[in-house]
């Protein structure tokens, strides 16, 4: 009986311990700051191994009961509490997993920028580290607050580390402030929540009895805060400024895991600390992701930096997760926990999908930007032949992202679907008109993706360079290869073994909904809820694949022949072609942007024909930001100028304000 | 109710002339009157002060009397008629609200005041119940004058003038603070006023004028 | 388990082998339609025999991948052949990958072609890239939605069951696969880039849209894709055919069946392409810019197709 | 015993640099005054802690846990100042702002201030209080008033000669204050010391506390610089030499609001109505919104961060108006950290606007470029003032506002308002000061650092682990004010 307690105790302290080790590598950063070299050879190797050994705490904790401990910081009378239970065990997994392909991939990202303030750099970067797995295994509101603002202040810097260019300031400043906006709601939420005479452990939270209005309070407000901080329209403009503007690992680790951060908050506030939960929550939530999750990859289509192309995609993708957050709590409500632990699931496995291949993007685009120092697409291209590893790897992410079998990105589109053709017999008559318009939504912008990720790909790796410099383009260092290949490694494994993955997220899927799936299936076949209901069996699905493509191989060498002529591209018989004659990143955003006119302001300046040195420049805006921000801005704007008014400088009426002040509290306040 | 002893009557004349000094002040134009009329509260302050004490047997109040005496009849005006002589200061200042209206708004403050002290008096142990209400409406005709002034010295006298009540307010209606903390306030008055001819000067080499209307220049663009 | 290993490679070598003569039939059909003189039906396999035949031209910096992605688009066809039961019902690949998983057969082909086609980095390449997934956003929702609607009817997403259901079920009136069955129809003519969304025999490359793709493709690539484009189409109509009309398809293991399931294909098939010939020689090609309209227009329908089901059927 | 050198040290030091007047080590001697006064401070705060609250001086003195800990704050942040204005002074010197005999003036009236402001904390009596109340504010007219610019001197005037009409009005409260008590203690000294009211409270006479309440809360509220009666505190810490704005922002307004909550315990306990606690909400209130929009149009750092002042003092005070344990705690929590947290801004702000010779912030740029210590300095020292994580502010703001939300949601909305707004007004204008290209020259003397870092260091600790004699301690005072 006392063995394992004492187990799990020692997870906790050597979860504990691997977040003071992050922390102590970011310190020990500033000290190397004179040896560069050392700080990237040395420091980011380091925090690698932490990362993976986050992981390995992660998986015991999927494995072990739930385990807690106090430190002897923070308020009197709230110390830190940290409780390692199946949900923040799966996101630690999550969060180390990704983070040390990133971690790795950045230690030979970050050896171009020696000289630069690379130990401030390194030291925030683990500082971000900790802040995330702290976040995941702080059990009260005062941790859980510390931690999440230490995480948005780190990455903060991180964002800022160029802070010359006014654009990436710019991005920066919106971001903590939004980060900031969205903290200040959570600290209300966790207001409500409280079990009053300041006592603010999620222990107490869990016990205390909140009335339903006071409950959906407090679920708007944590939808709020946790909104801003995932990027969920309206509130994401600040994520496709701040994640191109960073270091392309801290992009990835933004994008693939801090995001991830916004949703375990959700499902902990909302499954765990609320308790109960009301069906309308859902449906705001599904519709709410819905509508994110198109928002997000049309933009995505329309831009022109792969970046923020690919900042954009992680909207989307939040918002397919947010979609099936939403259907979980409807499923939840109607009492049909079976389905619920299904979306669940879609939702844990999308989530883990998504820090794979966007991390694994993500250092993919850095590694290009390493190589060309170029992010505009329109100058890129063709890379494929001067950079193969990375082009290949990326491949992989691409496709999975794009969520094509076999790769990971498809299992959880397709366990997400499989739960919609689920619904019918929902009490709620309006549900069962929403739910086929959310499936075809979601259906809509899963093929979008695929649009967004062929533009993406075709665009940067394959073509003609167009930019002759291009061709000198090196490829990316051992590091960054290594990281890259874990990220897509993660990628592939996840899409062919889902059986496994879905049994070690089972623990989290019944402490959340207190439910089981009706079947799993054996190791090859994939059978969520009956065998009869559907299948899926990627390992075969790839060895069929296989087994075709070697025997056709195989037939058409030895009944005909394999001879190759080399020549110029035919192109219709055309001579003189350039690379400037294939489609642009505009070109390929334009029919998006025809048939999706009505969410963009369109600015573009096109060429006069004679013109030698012809420009081109299209973008489109955000309508989001004038339709919400601007006014936003316009009403403090007006009422700081009403406010200026007071004071005008003038004694007289100073002394004025004084004796009305006087006057009045002497005639009412008595 | 009977009449009241004789030495009670003149308290409340006095105060009845400190109202009526005030409202003097209020329409007052010329900085030298003001400065008189000023002189002249102090000193009925005084008597008023000396009286009671005299009636009380609280003789701690005789130093406030002489305190007040010395400070506001003697030394602060004859400081105000250098200052005034030594700039040069003293022509017309029109208030920012004429006369007429300023009256009325004073009126109205002066009722205003005597409801508010109404039943605090009603409480009160003292023989000058009645003088806490004229007390309340000196001070605030003090800050009525304060805010009509635009000129810095009338705003000093104003604020003196305000002190004044408040002085009053004390020994009519408590027989004086402790002696220590009159004493405390009298210095503090006596720096302050000191503290008020620097800067009057300083104000007067600065912007050479004392007009306030120079002195708006920090504001909310 | 062994018959039905048998039965699987025979179904799916089948439809592989048989796919070029659907082809054939169709252009046949339309030839007539219009008047001409039509070639022999075999005319697909000959045009194959010879491609195979020829020596390979490939662009200086054609990628690997550019050579790769014949074989990748020829072998998910082939997969999606062996997926949908033409002959018999229920096969033991048919487990690994439901109507989803179809789907996503046909996109990752389809990716595949696209960014071959945008590897050369030839202007009417990329063309050709960016109007296939144009037309393919907007058509691979609807099929997904259409399949909705059939495995809502049958509470099931796997091909053998929907099948079993829809055929050997009590015959039961279902208006929310008339809608299907439509949206299914404009699907697969935007699929196989037929007319009215694309012109398989057009010669003017600026308005192809499939053609564009493989532009650069030649000998034995091309064939591979060519094939492959042959089986697509034979794969649609045994889908459609497998959704509204499976009558005839053998049930699992049902041997004796499978004559009789043959001749019922053959006769569906040769009606399938009949129609599709005829409604090609009737109807006009629609410029581009009205494609995503007349795709919205399936999708739609699809859906229409799932909430009729939710109203009315649930 | 302490208690007299606590008082004498600083007023000592006053004499003695008046008449030591402008030799070159004055500033030194400064420090060491005030170096002094904490060591003294310490040590009279150790005896509390062990022995609890003590009256000395025959009744005139009273010490608790609640004055004794702004004492040793005011120690130290005096203290550090000094330390501040040595090396900026020598500046200001050599850029020909100030002559000697203004030094001397400069350095005389820091000490009386101090001494002042120790006096206004630990009297019992609550005229004397008056009294140094009125003392400090003078002391510091002339200090704003230093560089006798047309700006400064108008800003010094209009400080006096409001501050001077608010604490007449506060004289007025006392005086009733007196007039209620002596009916209860009998006329004589006694009647105003606050023991013996505190003692007798409850049968102290509503009305009249209510109205003299009323006046306290005007007058001592006009030197807390609660809204509208805030109009005087920007100019005077624009204007004013900036280690004077560090005392103003970081001490004088505390002891202001002590003398508040020492009234408002008071006249709860006459009343037994939570009156004066909703005033003070309402004020606190009013303060935090107005404030936060009017730093939105400000182009001056230190109006900027004056401003800012007002709002967490109306922050402060509506933590102290809804009463109960929790929120005096963070009351006082975020008393102190305020103080820190501020006046390390104006260090770092002052060094900032030496360096670029104005203090127009479109005009400084770029600080960690030329100054990375300094820069750091204002950027951390903004992010811990904005009440981020894992600064101490953060600490108290996380539990005023969850109590808010807890016992008073309809105020939550203004507050989110207000900080958002403030943070966005600050944050946007702080950043590109210390981020971006710049222009700037160094500075001939090496800048202050040790007291920046030193109360940031203090913040950052606080936020994350209070000590628990401290936090015994805040108990303790959150408890005197009725927790």
């Amino acid at each position: 009986m006392s063995s394992p307690a004492t187990l799990d105790a020692h997870v906790l302290d050597l979860a504990w311990g691997g977040v003071l080790y992050w922390l102590a590598l970011g310190a020990s950063a500033l000290f190397l700051q004179a040896r560069p070299g050392l700080l990237v050879r040395l420091i980011f190797p380091l925090g690698a191994l932490g990362a993976l050994f986050v992981a390995g705490i992660g998986v015991a904790g999927l494995l072990l009961p739930a385990s807690s401990m106090v430190l002897p910081i923070g308020l009197p009378d709230l110390p830190f509490h940290l409780r390692l239970d199946a949900l923040s065990a799966f996101f630690l997994v999550l969060l180390g997993a990704a983070a040390f392909g990133v971690t790795v991939h950045a230690a030979g990202y970050f050896r171009s920028m020696a000289g630069g303030p690379l130990a401030l750099l390194a030291m925030w970067y683990h500082l971000f580290l900790a802040g995330m797995a702290m976040v995941l295994l702080a059990d009260d509101a005062y941790a859980f607050m510390v931690a999440w603002e230490v995480m948005a202040l780190s990455s903060y810097f991180l964002v800022t580390t160029d802070h010359k260019i006014a654009e990436i300031r710019r991005a920066g400043f919106l971001y903590l402030l939004i980060a900031h906006v969205g903290a200040v709601s959570l600290l209300l939420a966790f207001g409500v929540l409280q079990g009053g005479h300041g006592d603010y452990t999620f222990d107490t939270m869990r016990a205390a009895g909140v009335a339903p209005f006071w409950a959906s309070a407090a679920f708007l407000l944590a939808l709020f805060g946790f909104g801003a901080k995932a990027g969920l329209v309206p509130l994401h403009v600040w994520l496709p400024e701040a994640h191109p503007a960073a270091p392309s690992p801290l992009s990835a680790l933004m994008s693939g895991v801090m995001l991830k951060t916004a949703i375990y908050g959700l499902l902990r506030v909302t499954f765990d600390l609320l308790p109960m939960q009301l069906g309308w929550w859902g449906t705001l939530a599904l519709a709410l992701g819905l509508v994110t999750a198109l928002y997000g990859v049309i933009f995505a289509a329309v831009q022109s930096d792969m970046k923020r192309l690919l900042a954009w995609s992680s909207i989307e993708n939040i918002g397919v997760i947010l979609a099936a957050f939403g259907l979980t709590l409807i499923f939840r409500t109607e009492g049909k926990g079976e389905l619920a632990a299904l979306t669940l699931t879609a939702l844990l496995y999308h989530a883990l999908n998504h820090a794979f291949f966007k991390g694994l993007l993500f250092v993919g685009t850095g590694s290009v930007l390493h190589a060309t120092g170029e992010r505009r697409m329109g100058h890129l291209g063709g890379l494929i032949r001067s950079m193969p590893w990375t082009a290949w790897l990326t491949l992989i992410g691409a496709l999975a992202i794009a969520g094509l079998p076999p790769l990971n990105g498809f299992v959880s589109e397709w366990l997400l679907l499989q739960a919609f053709l689920l619904t019918p017999g929902l009490a709620q008559p309006y549900l069962n008109m929403v739910i086929p318009v959310a499936a075809a939504t979601v259906a809509l912008a899963a093929a979008l993706a695929a649009y967004v990720m062929v533009k993406f790909y075709g665009v940067v790796f394959l073509g003609q360079p167009r930019d002759p410099a291009l061709r000198q383009a090196h490829e990316a260092g051992w590091p960054e290869r290594l990281g890259m290949l874990w990220l897509g490694a993660g990628c592939v494994l996840l899409g062919l073994f889902p059986t496994q993955v879905i049994q070690w997220l089972e623990p989290v899927v019944r402490m959340l909904t207190g439910q089981r799936l009706p079947g799993i299936g054996n190791w090859l076949l994939l059978t969520p809820v009956s065998a009869g209901r559907a299948s899926y069996a990627p390992l075969v699905f790839l060895a069929g694949m296989a087994v075709v493509v070697g025997l056709t191989v195989l037939w058409v060498r030895r009944v005909y022949h394999g001879r190759v002529r080399r020549s110029a591209p035919w192109d219709c018989g055309y001579p003189e072609q350039d690379a400037r004659m294939q489609d642009s990143a505009e070109g390929f955003g334009q029919p998006i942007r025809q048939i999706f006119a009505v969410f963009m302001r369109v600015e573009r300046e096109t060429p006069d024909p004679f013109d030698r040195q012809p420009r081109y420049r299209g973008d489109s805006r955000d309508k989001v930001w004038l339709l919400v921000y601007q006014p936003i801005a316009d009403a403090t704007a007006w009422l700081s100028r009403q406010a200026g008014r007071l004071q005008h400088g003038r004694i007289q009426w100073y002394l004025v304000y004084s004796f009305a002040t006087l006057i009045f509290l002497l005639v009412f306040a008595r | 109710m009977m009449a009241l002893a004789f030495h009670l009557q003149v308290v409340n004349l006095l105060a009845a002339l400190l109202l009526l000094i005030s409202f003097a002040m209020l329409s007052q134009r010329r900085v030298v009157g003001l400065v008189t009329l000023f002189a002249w509260q102090g000193a009925a302050l005084a008597v008023s002060t000396a009286i009671v004490a005299g009636t009380t047997g609280q003789y701690h109040l005789y130093y406030s009397a002489a305190l007040t005496f010395g400070l506001k009849v003697i030394a602060m005006p004859w400081y105000f008629y250098r200052l005034v002589r030594k700039l040069d200061v003293n022509r017309v200042v029109e208030p920012l609200i004429n006369i007429p209206t300023t009256m009325l708004i004073g009126i109205l403050l002066v009722i205003f005041a005597f409801n508010l002290a109404l039943p605090i008096s009603e409480m009160s142990g003292t023989v000058t119940r009645s003088t806490l209400g004229i007390a309340i409406a000196c001070v605030l005709l003090a800050f009525l004058m304060m805010i009509t002034r635009t000129k810095a010295i009338p705003q000093v006298i104003g604020f003196l003038s305000m002190e004044n009540g408040l002085f009053f307010a004390a020994t009519s209606a408590t027989y004086g603070m402790p002696l220590v903390v009159e004493l405390g306030v009298a210095l503090d008055v006596l720096v302050g006023v000191f503290v008020l001819g620097i800067f009057i000067f300083q104000i007067r080499e600065t912007f050479d004028s004392l007009d306030l209307k120079h002195m708006e220049k920090l504001k909310e663009k | 388990m062994s018959t039905g290993i048998l039965l699987q490679a025979a179904q799916t070598l089948l439809a592989i082998l048989l796919a070029p003569l659907l082809m054939g039939w169709v252009n046949q059909c339309r030839a007539w339609l219009q008047g001409r003189s039509a070639p022999s039906i075999v005319q697909p396999y000959r045009a194959l025999r010879k491609l195979f035949h020829k020596d390979a031209v490939l662009a200086h910096d054609a990628s690997p991948l550019f050579r790769f992605a014949p074989y990748m688009v020829f072998a998910s066809m082939a997969l999606a052949a062996g997926i949908v039961p033409t002959l018999a019902n229920d096969l033991p690949f048919s487990p690994a990958a439901d109507v989803i998983a179809l789907v996503g057969i046909f996109a990752l082909a389809r990716v595949f072609l696209a960014l071959a086609a945008m590897d050369i980095g030839t202007a009417f390449g990329t063309l050709g890239a960016r109007r296939e997934m144009l037309v393919s956003f907007l058509a691979e929702p609807a099929l997904l939605m259409v399949f909705f609607t059939a495995s809502l009817i049958s509470q099931s997403t796997a091909l053998p069951v929907i099948v079993a259901t829809l055929a050997h079920k009590a015959f039961a009136i279902h208006p929310s696969l008339a809608f299907a069955a439509v949206a299914f129809w404009m699907i697969s003519l935007a699929e196989n880039a037929r007319i009215p969304v694309d012109n398989p025999t057009t010669h003017l490359e600026l308005t192809m849209i499939h053609e564009a793709m493989v532009l650069e493709y030649s000998a034995r690539h091309l064939a591979l894709i060519e094939w492959a484009t042959a089986v697509k189409l034979f794969t649609y109509s045994a889908l459609g055919i497998a959704l509204f009309v499976p009558w005839g398809i053998a049930a699992q293991g049902d041997v004796a069946a499978l004559p009789l399931a043959l001749a019922a294909m053959v006769a569906k098939l040769a009606a399938g392409g009949a129609a599709l010939s005829l409604l090609e020689a009737v109807s006009a090609k629609v410029r581009l810019f009205r494609v995503p309209e007349f795709l919205g227009t399936a999708f739609l329908l699809a859906v229409l197709g799932m909430l009729i089901h939710f109203l009315l059927e649930a | 015993m302490e208690l007299f050198w606590l008082l004498g040290i600083p007023l000592a030091g006053g004499v003695f640099l008046a008449l030591w007047g402008c030799r070159r080590n004055a500033p030194e001697i400064n420090a060491l005054f005030s170096f002094l006064t904490l060591a003294v401070a310490s040590l009279l705060t150790a005896r509390i802690v062990e022995s609890g609250p003590m009256v000395v001086g025959d009744g005139w003195f009273f010490i608790d846990s609640f004055n004794v800990f702004l004492v040793a704050l005011t120690a130290l942040v005096a203290f550090t100042t000094a330390l501040f204005s040595r090396p900026y002074m020598r500046i200001e010197q050599e850029h020909g702002r100030l002559n000697a005999a203004r030094l001397r003036l400069y350095h005389a009236s820091y000490q009386i201030f101090i001494g002042a402001m120790l006096l206004a904390l630990t009297t019992n009596n609550m005229g004397i209080l008056w009294v140094a109340m009125e003392a400090a504010t003078l002391a510091t007219v002339l200090l704003v008033s230093l560089y006798r610019t047309p700006a400064s001197l108008e800003a010094a005037w209009k400080y006096f000669i409001l501050c001077g009409v608010g604490i007449a009005l506060a004289l007025f409260g006392t005086i009733l204050l007196y007039f209620a008590a002596e009916k209860v203690l009998g006329p004589g000294g006694t009647a105003l010391l606050w023991t013996h009211l505190n003692g007798v409270k409850a049968q102290l006479e509503p009305t009249v506390l209510s109205l003299a309440f009323v006046f306290l809360l005007v007058g001592y509220g006009t030197k807390v610089g609660l809204a509208p009666l805030h109009s005087w505190l920007p100019d005077a810490h624009a204007e004013g030499p900036t280690p004077v704005s560090a005392v103003l922002s970081g001490l004088l307004l505390n002891v202001a609001l002590y003398a508040v909550m020492r009234s408002k315990v008071l006249v709860d306990g006459a009343l037994g109505t939570d009156m004066a606690g909703s005033l003070m909400m309402g004020f606190g209130l009013l303060s935090v919104v107005l404030a936060a929009f009017l730093i939105k149009r400000q182009t001056d750092v230190k109006r900027m961060f004056a401003y800012s002042s007002i709002e967490h003092m109306g922050l402060i005070t509506f933590a102290f108006g809804m009463g109960g344990a929790v929120a005096n705690f963070a009351g006082l929590l975020h008393m102190t950290m305020h103080s820190l947290t501020k006046s390390a801004i104006f260090f770092a702000v002052g060094h900032a606007t030496q360096k670029a010779g104005t203090q127009l912030m479109d005009d400084i740029r770029g600080l960690i470029r030329t100054n990375p210590t300094l820069g750091w300095g204002l950027m951390l020292g903004t992010i811990a003032i904005l009440g981020v994580p894992p600064f101490g502010v953060f600490a108290s703001e996380f539990l005023i506002i969850t109590t808010a939300m807890h016992e008073h949601p309809w105020a939550t909305p203004f507050l989110l308002l207000a900080l958002g707004v403030a943070f966005a007004a600050i944050f946007g204008k702080v950043q590109p000061m210390v981020f971006g290209e710049t222009g700037l020259p160094r500075l001939p003397h090496q800048p202050a650092q040790t007291p920046v870092f030193l109360h940031l260091g203090l913040v950052l600790m606080l936020g994350l682990f209070i000590p628990p004699y401290l936090a015994a301690w805040y108990r303790q005072a959150a408890h005197l004010l009725g927790g």
